[in-house]
């Protein structure tokens, strides 16, 4: 792990704006956090638009033959990910609310996830 | 009734191939025809031989392959959109053949449906 | 003979079921698929939208595409008619001619 | 040319969706129209939304390094592909008129470009 | 220290540039580049809504995706800068991050 | 000052991949540094040895090459990415190399600036 050691410690956001299973950016995004831990970076993870659906409860794709990979959420934990960010407005006007959600989160107004985004030394969204 | 099918993206990055799979699955299972899926625009890169996806995920070339042999479904990747792409003979996955953007048009008249997914 | 519409994309971030809704015909069949189902439950910013359509379309939503994505099909909006994929072959065979909104 | 005489003429609908440069698909679809011109089938091209855009006057994609195929929509007319339509509504929106246009159109309403569409036997969007 | 932030979709299509707004901060960067770049003309339908942008943000277009579209660069809303591929390169230089609104 | 960027979409379909180009481009005439081009997603497909794009089109593989071959750019392909998509050494172009996503991680660690280009 020596090389993953750098002495620097940034500011990582990764910002989820497209549902899962549409497209692949919601897997491979997940792929990335969980290397991301190896690093010791200071790691966000927002939902905001569609990037909300994510962590919707209950996913079950198996009958249209794909990967659940909803559980991996659960299992950021583990990895020391905890910051997890998921907007207000964006669950209102999708008629979510926190229980529908498969993780804890923060949730933040649109406005205070602008001003924690700005605080971010590197910014990863698809 | 004679389907056609159009798959406009590639595998794994849009739902479109899958989409398409099901809907041939279920056209099939419904004693339908499928006179021929087409696959154009990054839709050819479904005809890869050297695809690996983990384990636990559904390999989409695969899927077409079988549907081939199961049910002799004319898999066609348009000649041009491929050879843009790195789909060209040598890496084409068994069961896929490579012709013409004529394919495609004469699916849409041969067939009573020709129904798209894409992104 | 009516026209079959797919819409493959979320409502809330791309124009496709606005220009399929606004280019139908009375009558035509809609059927909401991969990330288009969203447009179909209730309680959301669209769900209003959805309800006036249904007065004029014949609305369609893909079940195996809402239980993917963590939604039950019993929470659609009034008048949209959940399917799986032998109901989008028959929606497919049963309309003249099938127009993709991508 | 044999088996591409069916006898067969059925009504094909082309609609542009999708503005050019940005994604493969305007090149692409005027690659299947210009196919389409041997099978002798009654050829229509609709131009709605971003799809507008790929028939504006003045496209020099050199500094993208990007081909400009924007000259051969004016050549479908040699290949007798004549059927132009573009929708009013979208270009208002945009803010262009029919003199931004780089080969002549019909320009129909929203409401008649819907009309058109129902009349078609195979319709391929991009 | 100021965030750039790129935009590529055209706002006729997607959220993108809508989401951008909603979230940059006052005196941030913003540049239009590919098929977001319709959004820097005057004579639009947004072209209100980036005059207003104007008045909180800087707000930048690629003239290359400009020029490849048939767009007069002389013609973008007032207040909207117009550069080039090495312009976009000082942009990133001068802000601390580059948040790509995809 | 030292870029890193980062490419989300395949050669093509996408513009993304001609928008990254054209940045790394302009950045190294200005006399920065660019640290590494990491590939991913669809990405992974700007390096596959296959594609013959028409003759009067840009060829974006050879464009990524020549800016690896000029100025010893750093050019890495997600192994994953690419075993799920059939881009593996066996159809990777020469001036491209395979590796992890740490690569990535890294880029934005050591990296004064990461660029994103994509869909």
């Amino acid at each position: 792990m020596d090389e993953m050691d750098s002495g620097i410690v940034k500011k990582f956001m990764f910002v989820n704006r497209k549902a899962p299973h549409g497209t692949v950016y919601a897997l491979e995004v997940l792929e990335m956090v969980l290397i991301s831990a190896a690093f010791d970076q200071d790691v966000h993870l927002a939902f905001i638009d569609d990037g909300i659906y994510q962590i919707k409860k209950g996913q079950a794709p198996a009958e249209i033959g794909v990967k659940n990979f909803s559980p991996t959420y659960r299992a950021l934990e583990g990895y020391d990910i905890e910051k997890l960010y998921v907007e207000a407005e964006g669950m209102a006007e999708r008629g979510l609310t926190e229980d529908d959600l498969l993780v804890p989160v923060e949730v933040l107004s649109r406005a205070e996830m602008g001003k924690l985004m700005a605080e971010m030394d590197v910014v990863l969204t698809a | 009734m004679k389907f056609g099918i159009l798959v406009n993206e590639g595998p794994y990055n849009h739902q479109a191939s899958d989409s398409a799979y099901q809907f041939a699955k279920a056209a099939l299972e419904k004693g339908h025809e499928i006179f021929r899926v087409f696959f154009y625009y990054d839709g050819v890169n479904n005809a890869t031989s050297l695809g690996q996806p983990p384990s636990d995920d559904r390999n989409v070339t695969k899927n077409w392959q079988k549907l081939a042999e199961d049910h002799k479904v004319d898999l066609v990747v348009c000649v041009a959109a491929g050879l843009r792409r790195g789909i060209v003979e040598g890496n084409l996955a068994p069961g896929f053949r490579i012709s013409g953007l004529g394919q495609l048009i004469e699916a849409g008249i041969q067939a009573d449906r020709l129904v798209t997914f894409g992104d | 003979m009516s026209v079959l519409h797919t819409v493959n994309k979320s409502p809330f971030d791309r124009n496709n079921l606005d220009s399929c809704l606004n280019h139908a015909q009375p009558g035509d069949a809609i059927l909401l698929i991969e990330d288009a189902v969203f447009a179909a439950m209730a309680g959301t910013a669209v769900a209003g939208k959805m309800a006036d359509a249904a007065k004029t379309f014949r609305l369609h939503v893909l079940g195996p595409d809402l239980k993917a994505r963590g939604f039950d099909p019993a929470g659609v909006v009034t008048g949209v008619t959940v399917v799986d994929y032998g109901g989008f072959v028959e929606l497919a065979a049963q309309n003249k001619a099938i127009n993709a909104w991508l």
